[in-house]
């Protein structure tokens, strides 16, 4: 099996026919708005010392993410990583949730337990990540085996880095899901570096997702900054899975556009790259779509860009009045009580 | 109520579950038509079909990390490392994802991992071991060693119950050795709780798995010098039932903690220095260890002998502790 | 890169080019020999009582376990497996020390420390493997980095199996293999079982070869049964990583003629496939091809067969000689001393 | 001589290493062009080319056991994890293959695995953690944790001379607050020997790591009740110095064992066990323990100073043993 290389998305009609409206476009945008008005803030919040620990974001990703994330279903799940805010901010988590998170307060969904994008919402149908990577590869795989043993139409979404794509784990999960065509979509967002290594040092294929074929699956390679075109495959992926057609590796295609963490000033990058993507910016790219295809005008515009910076806004100064957590509660949670699976999660 | 043996009580007490509850499934390296390395799943497949006995790739991490996702779906998955020594493989999901995803964020996962470990037949260094002190140590984790039959139903079924990782050893040693009556319905033996094996006066053993039965030898054999041994069975090392044994130990007020696997950093040290701390005014002797010594499990029969602590080994070491 | 499926070996000629004359062909001969004798003896060993724990052989893999080791320089190194003792025995390890081993004697190479094939001798190259499947491959790639670092004309050769191509220590060492072009040759001793784990279990791709592709070099499929064809095939891909052409994964298809270990009857191995490989033993049809292509007569093969039988009965005599470890030693050997780093393996 | 932080005498130790002796070679996640995460190895690429330090696929089994076969080879390799906590993901091949080979076969296994360890500065739960007891636990493995510069140096010297798995644990904590004076030449610091931090003749404090630094700290308060405490710096964990310990312990009578680890199962276990049954008749008190809870590293910086042993936490346990 050859891989795929996913045309871009042209026309409204096109992404109609993969199950869009309108008002789903406009989600779409405000949801990649949000994504990056939540990241830009961050940073500031840590450069205001308020954010302990380090600092990542996903900006460049935007699209990836979010496009992934709009085709999952309702009862799909996923283990989004630390690019895929948008994944997140999508499936409907409350940004304010998110700034108590990367602030350690007792609102974020880890309660200070874990910081950054370390969390998830399990109501949501999330999973949250471990910072190994990619360890929560195998645990998308065992949602998809719960899936497929209770015969279910749901999909599981397990993302990894190009960089991850090269230990253990990635293969191991990969290979059971391929033996046993699990419902499970493999998203690798490749965005050219791991920390300050480049893909050569990393792999020695073309295409990531030639590696699909080695677990007797297909792989696609798409632009992830397109989101329209992220979220055409990755429906048809997930929908191929829901039909008992087994697992699809989506090689999504990007830069990271700042440094690893927001300590790294990426000086190992060329800057030319950063030039050629920063022109391809997913969130900018998107707007041009909206404006040329689906009619987006400047008024309407200004009213998401408004109805964002007020969501920002708001959950900001509710995330600051959340309280620190207790250190008396510390080891309440260590180990779980029957009580805690009576949870959807473990529905 | 009848007599079954130790693998026989593991068996039936998984089957019990597969049948009652649907969440449960069994995952692993030829559990399938093979009925795994050791035949506890021998028919189930037939019974339960290849959805529900599932003969994995050999990929240790694709197991357990699958085990932790379905879990998470609802599901009450059981693993089979094909021997203990394997879980090695799985150390990375086990601490960083199993034993530390409920504190993070509050999700808990519900997986037992069934681990046929111990030496004692010349398995050699990597089909010998038993690695529960290891995972005791990382919180979130618990360790289940039971001794005898009945144990091994009652815990297994509460280690399915449980709504943590648990980590069931098995002493393969015991497998087919170790007969006694089991219950035939369901029943659960509390995670945490220790056991005395014999009752005693004088000096107390604290040990677990095969070594309760070294112990039972030693204890026996300190008879004829008139001292009084009590054995506690701790069945599960993590938690531990740090009451009882000082219960135990302030009554005897000498003790001896035993263990299969070897010394240094073994979970005996912690038992040991939590007596020292917590029982000290009530110590008559200092709390002695008999543990294999620091190497890996040798694979020749006269070395594994010298390894694996002997009732000779328990039995000198009670002296030593009687004549304090 | 597709995957390449080797021809059979067919006349003299070709052997002669690929570099073996009528004596090469003849220590092969007996190379298979030994090998088989050597397991059918600790067969009757175990029986015995004599040998402790449990007992692997690789019945129809002796072809492809001497084929590759012939193939090798003096200087390169290996790690083979459970499946290969021929591989010891070509390198020149003297049987009785594999009787002592077996047996868990003092002059075993591990010296009853550990058990079964679970041994080498550092001097002839060879790396001890252990258990845990396939952890020796990482160890593999490692030699071919120092050869590599140092600039050496010297190749590793990192064996597994088809069942434990699953594990994560497969994808990581190829993949670092594949992305530094490291002198080693990957050999998959694909026996169609792993324990009673049928391949459609165990992996989803057509040829295991095919994961090649993934790591960006290339994956050849050969008749495990043709220890001239494996010969090949394994010189071709050793010169060419002595070249510095990179890795080659080398796929050897054979059938596990026995159960797992001896405990096991292989009932889940359909009776047919047993009869249809055994038509194709490994032995049997060098023998024939010998007779037919390099003129061996019954004389001849009378010959070597009664110096094996010796070789066999005196290794016995002298391993049963040889004493039991001392327990009082056991201590002794855990740690590495100053001293120990002298030795040809640390050269 | 001249005063270098910890992390610069790391750095500088190392590049003499990679100068004086051609078999040493570094390989690690982004230690290369980026000089690793916390730029130890900063400037090493270009002094000594891509193939002595080398920019490995994310990949810890890959690079561990890349270490091992080319140690087998006669290489001399220094692996960086980019943080302790990754080592999770290579524990199999350093428990199954690099410390059991030695004895197995004979094969010495010489390699260095550089480990940036420790929290204090909301790190998390994966990027804070103290893994060396669950390595200690391990035949075959060496385990070093220097406090100072100079021991770093020294330490790492000694690391890499020695023919095993050594894992050397680098405090983060310490890297670029510890300063010292560094001797410019070559020196090796034996593995195995303690160091006496601060002497004192009422209370032992038995640590090691960053802990030096808080029992320093703990032991100054006490000056104000009185109590003199000695503070020993294990330096290694294993070998750990049992005769310095036991040497102190018998001097002061009093013990407190202090690490940044979890207490069940932690080393601190083991020392406290020993003392506890080899220096019996010494105690005035029992052996206390005071380590981290048995819980994940907490991110949040309040819960992170509740988990962390605090010198206030010491101190209380210092003024308990000296009133006992
Ligand atoms: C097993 C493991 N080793 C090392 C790290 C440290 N680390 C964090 S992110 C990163 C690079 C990841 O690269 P990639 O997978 O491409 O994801 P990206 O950050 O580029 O999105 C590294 C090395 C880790 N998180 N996990
Ligand atoms: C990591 C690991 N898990 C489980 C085992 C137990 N085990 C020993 S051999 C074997 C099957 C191996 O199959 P394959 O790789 O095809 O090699 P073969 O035995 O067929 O030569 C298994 C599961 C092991 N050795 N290592
Ligand atoms: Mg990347
Ligand atoms: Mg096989």
């Amino acid at each position: 099996m050859a891989v795929r290389e996913a045309e871009p998305v042209g026309s409204f009609n096109e992404v109609r026919e993969a199950g869009l409206d309108r008002d789903d476009l406009l989600a779409i945008y405000r949801h990649l708005l949000v994504t990056r008005g939540i990241e830009e803030r961050g940073h500031i919040l840590y450069k205001q010392g308020k954010i302990p620990g380090s600092f990542y974001t996903g900006r460049g990703n935007e699209g990836a993410a979010v496009g992934v994330a709009t085709a999952m279903g309702p009862d799909d799940v996923g283990t989004p990583l630390h690019r895929d805010m948008g994944v997140h901010v999508t499936r409907g988590v409350e940004p304010w949730r998110i700034f108590a998170q990367y602030m350690g307060r007792e609102d974020g969904p880890t309660r200070g337990r874990d910081g950054n994008v370390h969390m998830a919402d399990a109501k949501l149908g999330m999973i949250a990540m471990v910072s190994h990577l990619p360890a929560m590869l195998p645990v998308a795989v065992g949602c998809a085996l719960a899936f497929r043993i209770r015969e279910e139409r749901r999909v599981a979404v397990g993302w990894f880095g190009e960089g991850s794509a090269a230990r253990g784990d990635a293969h191991e999960a990969m290979n059971l899901a391929g033996v046993r065509r699990l419902p499970v979509v493999f998203v690798c967002d490749n965005n050219q570096w791991a920390y300050s290594t480049p893909t050569h040092l990393g792999y020695a294929v073309e295409h990531l997702a030639d590696r699909a074929a080695a677990y007797g699956f297909e792989g696609v390679v798409v632009d992830g900054t397109d989101v329209l075109a992220v979220y055409r495959e990755a429906k048809a992926a997930i929908e191929k899975a829901r039909e008992g057609g087994g697992p699809t590796l989506l090689e999504l295609k990007t830069l990271r556009m700042e440094g690893h963490a927001v300590h790294d000033d990426a000086f190992y990058v060329p800057k030319e790259l950063f030039e050629e993507w920063a022109r391809r910016d997913p969130i900018e790219r998107f707007r041009t779509w909206l404006f040329e295809n689906a009619e987006l005008r400047g008024e309407e515009e200004d009213e998401i860009a408004a109805r964002v910076k007020k969501i920002l806004n708001d959950a900001l100064t509710r995330a600051e009045d959340s309280p620190q957590p207790d250190p008396a509660t510390l080891l309440e949670g260590v180990y779980a009580t029957p009580e805690d699976l009576d949870t959807p999660h473990h529905k | 109520m009848a007599e079954k043996t130790y693998l026989q009580a593991i068996s039936d007490g998984l089957r019990q579950e597969l049948q009652r509850d649907d969440r449960v499934f069994v995952i692993g390296e030829d559990v399938g038509v093979y009925g795994g390395a050791f035949k506890v799943t021998l028919g189930f497949q037939e019974e339960f079909g290849p959805w529900r006995i599932i003969d994995s790739p050999l990929a240790e991490t694709a197991i357990l990390g699958a085990c932790s996702g379905a879990a998470m779906m609802g599901m009450r998955p059981v693993a089979e490392m094909q021997f203990a020594d394997f879980i090695s493989c799985g150390w990375d999901h086990l601490v960083t994802v199993a034993a530390k995803q409920r504190f993070r964020v509050g999700t808990p996962v519900p997986i037992v991992v069934r681990l046929p470990s111990g030496g004692g037949f010349s398995g050699g260094p990597f089909h010998s071991q038993n690695p529960e002190s290891s995972f005791a140590h990382i919180p979130g984790l618990k360790c289940v060693c039971p001794a005898t039959p009945e144990d091994a139903k009652g815990l297994l079924v509460a280690a399915i119950e449980d709504p943590n990782p648990v980590l069931f050893f098995e002493h393969k040693h015991l497998y087919r050795r170790i007969k006694g009556e089991v219950p035939d319905e369901r029943y659960v033996t509390p995670i945490g709780k220790a056991r005395t094996h014999r009752e005693g006066e004088d000096v107390t053993v604290i040990t677990w798995g095969a070594m309760v039965y070294t112990a039972d030898e030693a204890a026996k054999r300190l008879e004829a010098d008139d001292v009084s041994v009590e054995v506690i069975d701790l069945r599960t090392v993590m938690p531990w039932d740090k009451a009882a044994v000082l219960a135990s130990v302030r009554k005897c007020s000498k003790v001896l903690v035993l263990h299969e696997d070897t010394r240094t950093g073994g979970f005996g040290g912690e038992i040991a220095a939590t007596i020292a701390e917590e029982a000290f005014e009530d110590l008559d002797a200092p709390v002695k260890r008999v543990c294999a010594p620091d190497c890996p499990v040798p694979f020749s029969p006269v070395l594994e002998k010298a390894y694996i602590p002997q009732v000779d080994d328990v039995v000198k070491g009670l002296r030593e502790l009687a004549a304090y």
